[in-house]
Protein backbone atom coordinates (compact mmCIF):
# COMPACT_ATOMS: atom_id res chain seq x y z
CA UNK A 1 0.00 0.00 0.00
CA UNK A 2 1.48 3.37 -1.04
CA UNK A 3 1.37 6.44 1.16
CA UNK A 4 -0.48 8.33 -1.08
CA UNK A 5 -3.15 6.19 -1.72
CA UNK A 6 -3.61 5.85 1.85
CA UNK A 7 -3.98 9.40 2.76
CA UNK A 8 -6.29 9.57 -0.31
CA UNK A 9 -8.60 7.28 1.38
CA UNK A 10 -9.31 9.69 3.87
CA UNK A 11 -11.51 11.79 0.97
CA UNK A 12 -13.99 8.70 0.51
CA UNK A 13 -13.98 7.81 3.98
CA UNK A 14 -14.68 11.41 5.40
CA UNK A 15 -17.24 11.94 2.73
CA UNK A 16 -18.94 8.67 4.08
CA UNK A 17 -18.91 9.74 7.74
CA UNK A 18 -20.65 13.35 6.69
CA UNK A 19 -23.42 11.03 4.66
CA UNK A 20 -23.84 9.08 7.73
CA UNK A 21 -24.22 11.75 9.82
CA UNK A 22 -26.81 13.40 7.28
CA UNK A 23 -28.73 10.28 7.12
CA UNK A 24 -29.27 10.53 10.90
CA UNK A 25 -30.03 13.81 10.77
CA UNK A 26 -32.71 13.26 8.48
CA UNK A 27 -34.13 10.44 10.68
CA UNK A 28 -34.20 12.89 13.70
CA UNK A 29 -36.16 15.58 12.04
CA UNK A 30 -37.75 15.09 8.84
CA UNK A 31 -41.53 15.13 9.80
CA UNK A 32 -43.16 11.88 8.41
CA UNK A 33 -41.74 8.17 7.84
CA UNK A 34 -41.85 8.51 3.72
CA UNK A 35 -39.31 11.27 3.68
CA UNK A 36 -37.48 9.58 6.72
CA UNK A 37 -36.92 6.33 4.97
CA UNK A 38 -35.49 8.31 2.02
CA UNK A 39 -33.08 9.40 4.38
CA UNK A 40 -31.94 6.15 5.83
CA UNK A 41 -31.69 4.07 2.88
CA UNK A 42 -30.68 6.55 0.29
CA UNK A 43 -28.16 9.25 2.17
CA UNK A 44 -26.47 5.63 4.57
CA UNK A 45 -26.36 3.82 1.27
CA UNK A 46 -24.26 6.44 -0.42
CA UNK A 47 -22.01 7.32 3.25
CA UNK A 48 -22.16 2.85 3.18
CA UNK A 49 -20.78 2.73 -0.88
CA UNK A 50 -18.30 5.46 0.11
CA UNK A 51 -16.23 3.98 3.40
CA UNK A 52 -15.99 1.44 0.94
CA UNK A 53 -14.73 2.38 -1.52
CA UNK A 54 -12.09 4.08 0.84
CA UNK A 55 -11.20 0.98 2.47
CA UNK A 56 -11.16 -0.86 -1.37
CA UNK A 57 -8.04 2.11 -1.61
CA UNK A 58 -6.33 0.18 1.52
CA UNK A 59 -7.11 -3.11 1.14
CA UNK A 60 -3.95 -5.47 0.91
CA UNK A 61 -5.43 -8.20 -1.59
CA UNK A 62 -8.07 -8.83 -4.27
CA UNK A 63 -10.34 -11.00 -2.04
CA UNK A 64 -11.34 -8.62 0.04
CA UNK A 65 -11.82 -6.17 -2.62
CA UNK A 66 -14.72 -8.43 -4.02
CA UNK A 67 -16.04 -9.41 -0.39
CA UNK A 68 -16.62 -5.44 -0.07
CA UNK A 69 -17.81 -5.16 -3.38
CA UNK A 70 -20.31 -7.96 -2.83
CA UNK A 71 -21.32 -6.01 0.36
CA UNK A 72 -22.09 -2.42 -1.09
CA UNK A 73 -24.47 -3.99 -4.03
CA UNK A 74 -26.17 -5.97 -1.43
CA UNK A 75 -26.82 -2.98 0.81
CA UNK A 76 -28.46 -1.12 -2.47
CA UNK A 77 -30.14 -3.28 -3.54
CA UNK A 78 -31.55 -4.14 0.46
CA UNK A 79 -31.90 -0.10 0.98
CA UNK A 80 -34.18 -0.01 -2.02
CA UNK A 81 -35.97 -2.42 -1.64
CA UNK A 82 -36.67 -2.15 2.47
CA UNK A 83 -37.68 1.35 1.45
CA UNK A 84 -39.99 0.07 -0.84
CA UNK A 85 -42.24 -2.77 1.63
CA UNK A 86 -41.74 -0.35 4.39
CA UNK A 87 -43.33 2.57 2.36
CA UNK A 88 -45.96 0.01 1.11
CA UNK A 89 -47.00 -1.29 4.61
CA UNK A 90 -47.60 2.40 5.81
CA UNK A 91 -49.43 3.07 2.72
CA UNK A 92 -51.62 0.26 3.19
CA UNK A 93 -52.49 1.08 6.97
CA UNK A 94 -53.16 4.70 5.71
CA UNK A 95 -55.54 4.12 3.10
CA UNK A 96 -56.43 0.32 3.07
CA UNK A 97 -57.90 0.76 -0.27
CA UNK A 98 -55.74 3.09 -2.13
CA UNK A 99 -53.82 0.62 -4.54
CA UNK A 100 -56.03 -1.99 -5.49
CA UNK A 101 -56.61 -0.61 -8.36
CA UNK A 102 -54.61 2.64 -9.64
CA UNK A 103 -51.55 2.48 -11.22
CA UNK A 104 -48.95 0.21 -9.39
CA UNK A 105 -51.31 -2.94 -9.79
CA UNK A 106 -50.64 -3.45 -13.50
CA UNK A 107 -50.16 -7.25 -13.70
CA UNK B 1 -9.20 0.13 33.49
CA UNK B 2 -8.24 -1.70 30.67
CA UNK B 3 -10.85 -2.56 27.92
CA UNK B 4 -11.52 -6.69 29.17
CA UNK B 5 -12.45 -4.94 32.69
CA UNK B 6 -14.76 -2.21 30.79
CA UNK B 7 -16.25 -5.01 28.88
CA UNK B 8 -16.81 -7.27 31.80
CA UNK B 9 -18.27 -4.43 33.71
CA UNK B 10 -20.60 -4.16 30.41
CA UNK B 11 -21.49 -7.34 30.64
CA UNK B 12 -22.36 -7.50 34.51
CA UNK B 13 -24.06 -4.31 34.07
CA UNK B 14 -26.62 -6.62 31.22
CA UNK B 15 -26.90 -9.42 33.47
CA UNK B 16 -28.23 -7.43 36.16
CA UNK B 17 -30.57 -5.14 33.61
CA UNK B 18 -31.47 -8.67 32.99
CA UNK B 19 -32.44 -9.71 36.71
CA UNK B 20 -33.98 -6.51 37.38
CA UNK B 21 -36.43 -7.14 34.04
CA UNK B 22 -37.27 -10.49 35.77
CA UNK B 23 -38.22 -9.15 39.14
CA UNK B 24 -39.78 -6.19 37.84
CA UNK B 25 -42.37 -7.24 35.34
CA UNK B 26 -45.14 -10.07 34.84
CA UNK B 27 -45.54 -9.85 31.23
CA UNK B 28 -44.45 -13.30 30.02
CA UNK B 29 -42.71 -12.51 26.82
CA UNK B 30 -40.45 -9.14 28.39
CA UNK B 31 -39.57 -12.23 30.54
CA UNK B 32 -38.42 -14.12 28.44
CA UNK B 33 -36.30 -10.99 26.70
CA UNK B 34 -35.26 -10.35 30.22
CA UNK B 35 -33.66 -13.82 30.84
CA UNK B 36 -31.62 -13.40 26.91
CA UNK B 37 -30.42 -10.44 28.28
CA UNK B 38 -29.09 -12.19 31.65
CA UNK B 39 -27.77 -14.97 29.20
CA UNK B 40 -26.01 -12.01 26.20
CA UNK B 41 -24.23 -10.42 29.78
CA UNK B 42 -22.93 -13.92 31.05
CA UNK B 43 -21.50 -14.49 27.13
CA UNK B 44 -19.91 -10.98 27.41
CA UNK B 45 -18.26 -11.73 30.50
CA UNK B 46 -16.80 -15.01 28.68
CA UNK B 47 -15.77 -13.45 25.65
CA UNK B 48 -14.06 -11.04 27.66
CA UNK B 49 -12.07 -12.89 29.52
CA UNK B 50 -11.45 -15.47 26.12
CA UNK B 51 -9.99 -12.42 24.50
CA UNK B 52 -7.76 -11.43 27.30
CA UNK B 53 -5.52 -14.51 27.60
CA UNK B 54 -3.02 -15.08 25.01
CA UNK B 55 -3.61 -17.00 22.14
CA UNK B 56 -7.27 -16.62 22.18
CA UNK B 57 -9.40 -19.23 24.87
CA UNK B 58 -11.03 -20.94 22.05
CA UNK B 59 -12.34 -23.32 24.59
CA UNK B 60 -14.76 -20.43 25.99
CA UNK B 61 -15.69 -19.03 22.73
CA UNK B 62 -16.78 -22.78 21.39
CA UNK B 63 -18.50 -22.70 24.27
CA UNK B 64 -20.57 -19.47 23.74
CA UNK B 65 -21.13 -20.52 20.07
CA UNK B 66 -22.93 -23.66 21.66
CA UNK B 67 -24.49 -21.09 24.41
CA UNK B 68 -26.39 -18.79 21.79
CA UNK B 69 -27.51 -21.71 20.21
CA UNK B 70 -29.18 -23.49 23.00
CA UNK B 71 -30.33 -20.21 24.05
CA UNK B 72 -32.49 -19.49 20.48
CA UNK B 73 -34.07 -22.85 21.11
CA UNK B 74 -35.32 -22.43 24.65
CA UNK B 75 -36.25 -18.98 23.39
CA UNK B 76 -38.66 -20.18 20.83
CA UNK B 77 -39.68 -22.91 23.25
CA UNK B 78 -40.52 -19.82 25.72
CA UNK B 79 -41.98 -17.59 23.63
CA UNK B 80 -44.46 -20.33 22.42
CA UNK B 81 -45.80 -21.42 25.62
CA UNK B 82 -46.19 -17.76 26.74
CA UNK B 83 -48.22 -16.98 23.51
CA UNK B 84 -50.38 -19.87 23.68
CA UNK B 85 -51.11 -19.60 27.23
CA UNK B 86 -51.94 -15.84 26.23
CA UNK B 87 -53.86 -17.24 23.60
CA UNK B 88 -56.14 -19.94 25.73
CA UNK B 89 -56.99 -17.53 28.59
CA UNK B 90 -58.31 -15.23 25.98
CA UNK B 91 -60.22 -17.65 24.84
CA UNK B 92 -61.35 -19.25 28.54
CA UNK B 93 -62.55 -15.48 29.01
CA UNK B 94 -64.53 -15.41 25.86
CA UNK C 1 -9.83 4.25 11.71
CA UNK C 2 -11.28 3.94 15.14
CA UNK C 3 -12.25 7.26 15.53
CA UNK C 4 -14.24 6.54 12.18
CA UNK C 5 -15.64 4.13 13.84
CA UNK C 6 -16.65 5.24 16.82
CA UNK C 7 -18.14 8.64 15.20
CA UNK C 8 -20.37 6.06 13.15
CA UNK C 9 -21.46 4.39 16.44
CA UNK C 10 -22.14 7.85 17.55
CA UNK C 11 -24.59 8.63 14.47
CA UNK C 12 -26.23 5.26 15.95
CA UNK C 13 -26.45 6.28 19.51
CA UNK C 14 -28.34 9.17 17.85
CA UNK C 15 -30.66 7.07 15.87
CA UNK C 16 -31.88 5.44 19.10
CA UNK C 17 -33.84 8.40 19.53
CA UNK C 18 -36.15 7.33 16.99
CA UNK C 19 -36.32 3.96 17.78
CA UNK C 20 -37.43 5.19 21.72
CA UNK C 21 -39.70 7.38 20.33
CA UNK C 22 -41.84 5.96 17.22
CA UNK C 23 -44.49 7.37 16.64
CA UNK C 24 -45.51 4.36 14.09
CA UNK C 25 -44.58 0.66 13.64
CA UNK C 26 -42.52 0.96 10.46
CA UNK C 27 -40.73 4.37 11.99
CA UNK C 28 -39.17 1.83 15.12
CA UNK C 29 -38.24 -0.81 12.01
CA UNK C 30 -36.16 2.18 10.73
CA UNK C 31 -33.40 2.35 13.29
CA UNK C 32 -33.16 -1.26 12.53
CA UNK C 33 -32.16 -0.69 9.26
CA UNK C 34 -30.42 1.99 9.75
CA UNK C 35 -28.21 -0.31 12.10
CA UNK C 36 -27.51 -3.07 9.85
CA UNK C 37 -25.84 -0.15 7.18
CA UNK C 38 -24.15 1.35 10.04
CA UNK C 39 -23.13 -1.86 11.61
CA UNK C 40 -21.90 -3.78 8.17
CA UNK C 41 -19.69 -0.48 7.67
CA UNK C 42 -18.23 -0.60 11.42
CA UNK C 43 -17.51 -4.34 10.74
CA UNK C 44 -15.47 -3.58 7.24
CA UNK C 45 -13.52 -0.52 9.19
CA UNK C 46 -12.85 -3.05 12.36
CA UNK C 47 -11.53 -5.57 10.13
CA UNK C 48 -9.34 -3.49 8.81
CA UNK C 49 -8.15 -1.45 11.97
CA UNK C 50 -7.86 -4.75 13.86
CA UNK C 51 -6.02 -6.91 10.81
CA UNK C 52 -8.97 -9.76 11.10
CA UNK C 53 -10.00 -10.43 7.44
CA UNK C 54 -12.62 -12.57 8.88
CA UNK C 55 -14.64 -9.34 10.30
CA UNK C 56 -15.35 -9.04 6.79
CA UNK C 57 -17.46 -12.14 6.60
CA UNK C 58 -19.21 -10.72 9.11
CA UNK C 59 -20.21 -7.86 7.50
CA UNK C 60 -21.28 -9.74 4.27
CA UNK C 61 -23.49 -12.30 6.28
CA UNK C 62 -25.05 -9.07 8.38
CA UNK C 63 -25.64 -7.21 4.77
CA UNK C 64 -27.61 -10.45 3.82
CA UNK C 65 -29.53 -10.54 6.51
CA UNK C 66 -30.55 -7.07 6.49
CA UNK C 67 -31.33 -7.43 3.06
CA UNK C 68 -33.47 -10.67 3.70
CA UNK C 69 -35.15 -10.10 7.33
CA UNK C 70 -36.88 -7.31 5.82
CA UNK C 71 -39.32 -9.55 3.86
CA UNK C 72 -40.04 -11.63 6.98
CA UNK C 73 -40.98 -8.99 9.63
CA UNK C 74 -42.78 -7.15 6.75
CA UNK C 75 -44.55 -10.46 6.04
CA UNK C 76 -45.82 -10.69 10.01
CA UNK C 77 -46.58 -7.12 10.24
CA UNK C 78 -48.70 -7.22 7.73
CA UNK C 79 -50.39 -10.47 8.85
CA UNK C 80 -50.95 -8.92 12.30
CA UNK C 81 -53.21 -5.94 11.23
CA UNK C 82 -54.45 -3.51 13.84
CA UNK D 1 -4.52 5.71 19.66
CA UNK D 2 -6.12 4.75 22.72
CA UNK D 3 -8.40 7.76 23.00
CA UNK D 4 -10.26 6.73 19.79
CA UNK D 5 -10.77 3.06 21.05
CA UNK D 6 -12.47 4.42 24.48
CA UNK D 7 -14.78 6.82 22.04
CA UNK D 8 -15.59 3.40 20.29
CA UNK D 9 -15.82 1.15 23.76
CA UNK D 10 -18.06 3.37 25.58
CA UNK D 11 -20.08 4.17 22.41
CA UNK D 12 -21.08 0.67 22.50
CA UNK D 13 -21.41 0.21 25.85
CA UNK D 14 -23.98 2.82 25.92
CA UNK D 15 -26.11 1.64 22.88
CA UNK D 16 -25.92 -1.81 25.08
CA UNK D 17 -27.28 -0.81 27.89
CA UNK D 18 -29.71 1.83 26.66
CA UNK D 19 -31.61 -1.40 24.60
CA UNK D 20 -31.55 -3.17 26.88
CA UNK D 21 -32.90 -1.24 29.28
CA UNK D 22 -35.51 0.09 26.94
CA UNK D 23 -36.27 -3.37 25.63
CA UNK D 24 -37.63 -4.02 29.06
CA UNK D 25 -39.26 -0.42 29.95
CA UNK D 26 -40.58 -0.26 26.83
CA UNK D 27 -44.67 1.14 26.26
CA UNK D 28 -45.77 -1.72 23.63
CA UNK D 29 -44.38 -5.47 23.33
CA UNK D 30 -43.61 -3.78 19.70
CA UNK D 31 -41.31 -1.60 20.59
CA UNK D 32 -40.10 -3.77 23.28
CA UNK D 33 -39.16 -6.51 20.42
CA UNK D 34 -37.75 -4.02 18.01
CA UNK D 35 -35.21 -2.85 20.87
CA UNK D 36 -34.30 -6.55 21.09
CA UNK D 37 -33.33 -7.09 17.68
CA UNK D 38 -31.32 -4.03 17.88
CA UNK D 39 -29.85 -4.99 21.00
CA UNK D 40 -28.96 -8.50 18.72
CA UNK D 41 -27.45 -6.32 16.50
CA UNK D 42 -25.19 -4.35 18.91
CA UNK D 43 -23.87 -7.72 20.24
CA UNK D 44 -22.47 -8.90 17.02
CA UNK D 45 -20.26 -5.47 16.75
CA UNK D 46 -19.02 -6.13 20.32
CA UNK D 47 -17.96 -9.69 19.72
CA UNK D 48 -16.48 -8.73 16.35
CA UNK D 49 -14.82 -6.02 18.70
CA UNK D 50 -13.41 -8.00 21.21
CA UNK D 51 -11.83 -10.52 18.37
CA UNK D 52 -14.68 -13.27 18.05
CA UNK D 53 -15.64 -13.61 14.91
CA UNK D 54 -16.96 -17.01 15.27
CA UNK D 55 -19.69 -15.28 17.50
CA UNK D 56 -20.19 -11.96 15.45
CA UNK D 57 -21.10 -14.65 12.78
CA UNK D 58 -23.44 -16.82 14.92
CA UNK D 59 -24.69 -13.87 17.18
CA UNK D 60 -25.56 -11.94 13.45
CA UNK D 61 -27.47 -14.75 12.09
CA UNK D 62 -29.59 -15.53 15.55
CA UNK D 63 -29.60 -12.17 16.54
CA UNK D 64 -30.32 -10.10 13.23
CA UNK D 65 -31.90 -12.61 11.71
CA UNK D 66 -33.84 -15.87 13.81
CA UNK D 67 -34.52 -14.17 16.60
CA UNK D 68 -36.08 -11.24 14.75
CA UNK D 69 -38.73 -13.45 12.97
CA UNK D 70 -39.38 -15.56 16.12
CA UNK D 71 -40.50 -12.38 18.35
CA UNK D 72 -42.80 -11.28 15.56
CA UNK D 73 -44.35 -14.19 15.01
CA UNK D 74 -45.03 -14.68 18.45
CA UNK D 75 -46.63 -11.27 18.35
CA UNK D 76 -48.51 -12.12 15.93
CA UNK D 77 -50.03 -14.95 17.79
CA UNK D 78 -49.80 -13.17 21.20
CA UNK D 79 -51.20 -9.61 19.88
CA UNK D 80 -48.98 -6.29 20.42
CA UNK D 81 -50.79 -4.88 23.16
CA UNK D 82 -49.44 -4.05 26.07
CA UNK D 83 -48.95 -5.14 28.83
CA UNK D 84 -48.89 -4.12 32.49
CA UNK D 85 -46.01 -1.98 32.36
CA UNK D 86 -42.67 -2.86 34.94
CA UNK D 87 -43.67 -1.61 38.46
CA UNK D 88 -40.46 -0.02 40.15
CA UNK D 89 -40.37 -2.14 42.82
CA UNK D 90 -38.20 -2.26 45.86
CA UNK D 91 -36.60 -5.91 45.50
CA UNK D 92 -36.18 -5.07 41.71
CA UNK D 93 -33.91 -2.51 42.75
CA UNK D 94 -32.45 -3.71 45.78
CA UNK D 95 -31.48 -7.01 44.57
CA UNK D 96 -29.63 -6.58 41.69
CA UNK D 97 -27.56 -3.62 43.85
CA UNK D 98 -26.63 -5.77 45.77
CA UNK D 99 -25.31 -8.65 43.06
CA UNK D 100 -23.67 -5.43 41.29
CA UNK D 101 -21.30 -5.23 44.22
CA UNK D 102 -20.54 -9.05 45.34
CA UNK D 103 -20.18 -9.88 41.33
CA UNK D 104 -17.78 -7.02 40.92
CA UNK D 105 -15.64 -8.21 43.48
CA UNK D 106 -15.75 -11.79 41.70
CA UNK D 107 -14.51 -9.96 38.68
CA UNK D 108 -12.06 -7.59 39.75
CA UNK D 109 -9.02 -10.51 39.85
CA UNK D 110 -10.33 -12.62 37.17
CA UNK D 111 -8.89 -10.90 34.28
CA UNK D 112 -5.18 -11.67 36.25
CA UNK D 113 -6.14 -15.39 36.07
CA UNK D 114 -4.81 -17.82 33.38
CA UNK D 115 -6.54 -20.79 31.77
CA UNK D 116 -4.34 -23.44 31.05
CA UNK D 117 -6.89 -24.55 27.78
CA UNK D 118 -5.65 -22.18 25.63
CA UNK D 119 -2.17 -23.94 25.44
CA UNK D 120 -3.36 -27.54 25.42
CA UNK D 121 -5.70 -26.97 22.39
CA UNK D 122 -3.07 -25.30 20.81
CA UNK D 123 -0.89 -28.31 21.53
CA UNK D 124 -2.80 -30.80 20.54
CA UNK D 125 -4.42 -29.12 17.33
CA UNK D 126 -2.85 -30.80 14.54
CA UNK D 127 -4.44 -34.18 15.69
CA UNK D 128 -7.66 -32.84 16.10
CA UNK D 129 -7.95 -32.92 11.75
CA UNK D 130 -8.99 -29.33 12.01
CA UNK D 131 -6.68 -25.79 11.84
CA UNK D 132 -9.35 -23.73 13.08
CA UNK D 133 -9.00 -23.91 16.93
CA UNK D 134 -13.07 -23.10 17.57
CA UNK D 135 -13.94 -25.44 15.58
CA UNK D 136 -11.56 -27.95 17.00
CA UNK D 137 -12.98 -27.46 20.20
CA UNK D 138 -16.73 -27.84 19.29
CA UNK D 139 -16.41 -30.99 17.21
CA UNK D 140 -13.30 -32.99 18.04
CA UNK D 141 -12.03 -32.33 22.01
CA UNK D 142 -15.60 -31.05 23.31
CA UNK D 143 -17.58 -32.86 20.32
CA UNK D 144 -20.17 -34.13 23.45
CA UNK D 145 -21.28 -31.38 24.08
CA UNK D 146 -21.79 -30.21 20.42
CA UNK D 147 -24.05 -33.70 20.71
CA UNK D 148 -25.99 -32.30 23.41
CA UNK D 149 -26.65 -29.13 22.09
CA UNK D 150 -27.62 -30.87 18.74
CA UNK D 151 -29.99 -32.61 21.28
CA UNK D 152 -31.24 -29.91 23.07
CA UNK D 153 -32.15 -28.20 19.65
CA UNK D 154 -34.60 -30.97 18.78
CA UNK D 155 -36.37 -31.60 22.13
CA UNK D 156 -37.12 -27.70 21.42
CA UNK D 157 -38.66 -28.20 18.33
CA UNK D 158 -40.65 -31.61 19.94
CA UNK D 159 -41.97 -29.43 22.75
CA UNK D 160 -43.14 -26.91 20.51
CA UNK D 161 -44.96 -29.76 18.57
CA UNK D 162 -47.16 -30.24 21.36
CA UNK D 163 -48.21 -26.43 21.81
CA UNK D 164 -50.76 -25.07 19.99
CA UNK D 165 -49.66 -24.52 16.68
CA UNK D 166 -49.71 -21.23 14.63
CA UNK D 167 -52.19 -21.10 12.00
CA UNK D 168 -51.89 -18.01 9.83
CA UNK D 169 -52.57 -17.35 6.49
CA UNK D 170 -49.74 -15.77 4.42
CA UNK D 171 -50.52 -12.65 3.08
CA UNK D 172 -50.33 -12.31 -0.31
CA UNK D 173 -46.84 -11.39 -1.54
CA UNK D 174 -45.86 -8.35 -2.95
CA UNK D 175 -44.54 -8.62 -6.52
CA UNK D 176 -41.77 -6.74 -5.29
CA UNK D 177 -40.74 -9.54 -2.25
CA UNK D 178 -41.34 -12.47 -5.03
CA UNK D 179 -38.55 -10.98 -7.09
CA UNK D 180 -36.18 -10.14 -4.35
CA UNK D 181 -36.65 -13.22 -2.13
CA UNK D 182 -35.74 -14.98 -5.34
CA UNK D 183 -33.03 -13.31 -6.13
CA UNK D 184 -31.13 -13.68 -2.52
CA UNK D 185 -32.41 -17.52 -1.95
CA UNK D 186 -29.04 -18.87 -4.02
CA UNK D 187 -27.25 -15.97 -2.29
CA UNK D 188 -28.13 -17.14 0.99
CA UNK D 189 -27.56 -20.99 0.07
CA UNK D 190 -23.86 -19.94 -1.47
CA UNK D 191 -23.14 -17.58 1.80
CA UNK D 192 -24.70 -20.77 4.21
CA UNK D 193 -22.34 -23.21 2.07
CA UNK D 194 -19.23 -21.13 2.26
CA UNK D 195 -19.81 -20.50 6.07
CA UNK D 196 -19.94 -24.37 6.46
CA UNK D 197 -16.74 -24.94 4.00
CA UNK D 198 -14.30 -22.62 5.77
CA UNK D 199 -15.31 -23.59 8.74
CA UNK D 200 -12.23 -26.41 9.58
CA UNK D 201 -9.98 -23.40 8.75
CA UNK D 202 -10.90 -19.93 9.47
CA UNK D 203 -14.61 -18.69 11.64
CA UNK D 204 -17.58 -20.09 10.61
CA UNK D 205 -18.84 -23.73 10.86
CA UNK D 206 -22.50 -25.61 11.10
CA UNK D 207 -24.33 -23.55 13.74
CA UNK D 208 -23.54 -20.40 11.78
CA UNK D 209 -24.07 -21.64 8.34
CA UNK D 210 -27.46 -23.14 10.02
CA UNK D 211 -28.87 -20.10 11.10
CA UNK D 212 -28.11 -18.27 8.26
CA UNK D 213 -30.21 -20.93 5.86
CA UNK D 214 -33.02 -21.19 8.35
CA UNK D 215 -32.94 -17.06 8.15
CA UNK D 216 -33.03 -17.29 4.58
CA UNK D 217 -35.72 -20.32 5.05
CA UNK D 218 -37.65 -18.27 7.36
CA UNK D 219 -38.01 -15.48 4.69
CA UNK D 220 -38.89 -18.00 2.23
CA UNK D 221 -41.34 -19.40 3.41
CA UNK D 222 -43.65 -16.23 4.27
CA UNK D 223 -43.54 -15.34 0.73
CA UNK D 224 -44.71 -18.13 -0.19
CA UNK D 225 -42.09 -19.53 -2.45
CA UNK D 226 -41.78 -22.79 0.04
CA UNK D 227 -44.40 -24.44 0.66
CA UNK D 228 -45.96 -25.20 3.83
CA UNK D 229 -43.87 -26.82 6.01
CA UNK D 230 -45.17 -29.63 8.80
CA UNK D 231 -43.18 -32.76 11.08
CA UNK D 232 -45.57 -34.82 8.64
CA UNK D 233 -43.78 -34.51 5.62
CA UNK D 234 -40.56 -37.32 5.64
CA UNK D 235 -38.41 -35.16 3.55
CA UNK D 236 -38.46 -32.39 6.41
CA UNK D 237 -38.67 -34.93 9.72
CA UNK D 238 -35.71 -36.79 7.57
CA UNK D 239 -34.09 -33.33 7.77
CA UNK D 240 -34.57 -32.54 11.18
CA UNK D 241 -33.39 -35.77 12.42
CA UNK D 242 -30.29 -36.49 10.18
CA UNK D 243 -28.15 -34.36 12.62
CA UNK D 244 -28.29 -36.18 15.76
CA UNK D 245 -28.54 -39.73 13.86
CA UNK D 246 -25.30 -39.02 12.31
CA UNK D 247 -23.65 -37.99 15.28
CA UNK D 248 -24.90 -40.88 17.14
CA UNK D 249 -23.68 -43.08 14.72
CA UNK D 250 -20.30 -41.75 14.92
CA UNK D 251 -19.95 -41.85 17.97
CA UNK D 252 -21.13 -45.34 18.45
CA UNK D 253 -19.04 -46.65 15.57
CA UNK D 254 -15.95 -44.78 17.16
CA UNK D 255 -16.47 -46.57 20.68
CA UNK D 256 -17.38 -50.15 19.07
CA UNK D 257 -14.19 -49.75 16.62
CA UNK D 258 -12.15 -47.61 17.84
CA UNK D 259 -10.56 -45.67 20.71
CA UNK D 260 -13.64 -44.87 22.41
CA UNK D 261 -16.52 -42.61 22.67
CA UNK D 262 -16.06 -39.57 19.58
CA UNK D 263 -12.59 -40.41 19.81
CA UNK D 264 -11.95 -40.12 16.43
CA UNK D 265 -9.41 -42.33 14.53
CA UNK D 266 -6.29 -40.14 13.42
CA UNK D 267 -6.51 -39.53 9.78
CA UNK D 268 -9.94 -39.50 8.88
CA UNK D 269 -11.14 -37.34 11.78
CA UNK D 270 -11.29 -34.25 8.92
CA UNK D 271 -13.63 -36.33 6.92
CA UNK D 272 -15.56 -37.49 10.05
CA UNK D 273 -16.19 -34.10 11.57
CA UNK D 274 -16.94 -32.72 8.12
CA UNK D 275 -19.67 -35.18 7.97
CA UNK D 276 -21.24 -34.25 10.83
CA UNK D 277 -21.00 -30.90 10.41
CA UNK D 278 -23.08 -30.98 6.91
CA UNK D 279 -25.83 -33.10 8.58
CA UNK D 280 -26.12 -30.80 11.86
CA UNK D 281 -26.20 -27.86 9.39
CA UNK D 282 -29.14 -29.11 7.71
CA UNK D 283 -30.58 -30.17 11.17
CA UNK D 284 -30.55 -26.81 12.13
CA UNK D 285 -31.62 -25.11 9.53
CA UNK D 286 -34.53 -27.29 9.17
CA UNK D 287 -35.57 -26.85 12.88
CA UNK D 288 -35.41 -23.32 13.60
CA UNK D 289 -36.83 -23.13 10.30
CA UNK D 290 -39.77 -25.08 12.10
CA UNK D 291 -39.56 -23.62 15.11
CA UNK D 292 -40.35 -19.99 13.73
CA UNK D 293 -43.17 -20.75 10.92
CA UNK D 294 -44.32 -24.60 11.40
CA UNK D 295 -47.88 -24.36 10.85
CA UNK D 296 -49.31 -27.48 10.08
CA UNK D 297 -51.76 -27.93 13.15
CA UNK D 298 -51.73 -31.74 14.26
CA UNK D 299 -53.15 -32.22 17.82
CA UNK D 300 -56.17 -30.70 18.36
CA UNK D 301 -56.08 -28.35 21.72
Amino acid sequence: MTDWLALLSWVPLLAGAFFFLAGTVGLLRFPDIYSRLHAITKADTLGLGLVTLGLIMRAENWQAVAVMVLIWLLMMGSGATTCQLLARYQQDLEAPDADKEPVHARR
Amino acid sequence: MSTTLFYLAIGIGLWLMGLHGLLATRQSIILVLAINIMSSGTFMVMVALATHSDPVDPVLQALVVTGLVVAVSATALALRLAASRRRRTEDDAT
Amino acid sequence: MMALAGFLLLTALAGLWRLLRGPTRADRLLPIQFFGTTGTTVLLILAQAQQQPALRIVALLLALLAAVVPIALVQYLRRVGD
Amino acid sequence: MPDAEWLFDGTLGILLLVLAGAALHARSLYAAVVMFIALGLMLALTWARLGAPDLALAEAAIGAGVTGALLFSTLYKAGMDRHKRATPNRIALLLPGLAFLLLLTAAWPLPEMHSPLPDQVMAHLKDSGVSHPVTAVLLNFRAWDTLLEVSVVLIALLGVRQLYPSHGEVPTPWPLMLAWGRLLAPLTVIVGGYLLWRGTDAPGGAFQAGTVLAAGGVALRLIGVLPPLGWHQWPVRLLVLAGVLVFVAVAALTAWLGQGWLHYPTGSSKVLILLIELMATASIATTLTLLVVGEKRELRP
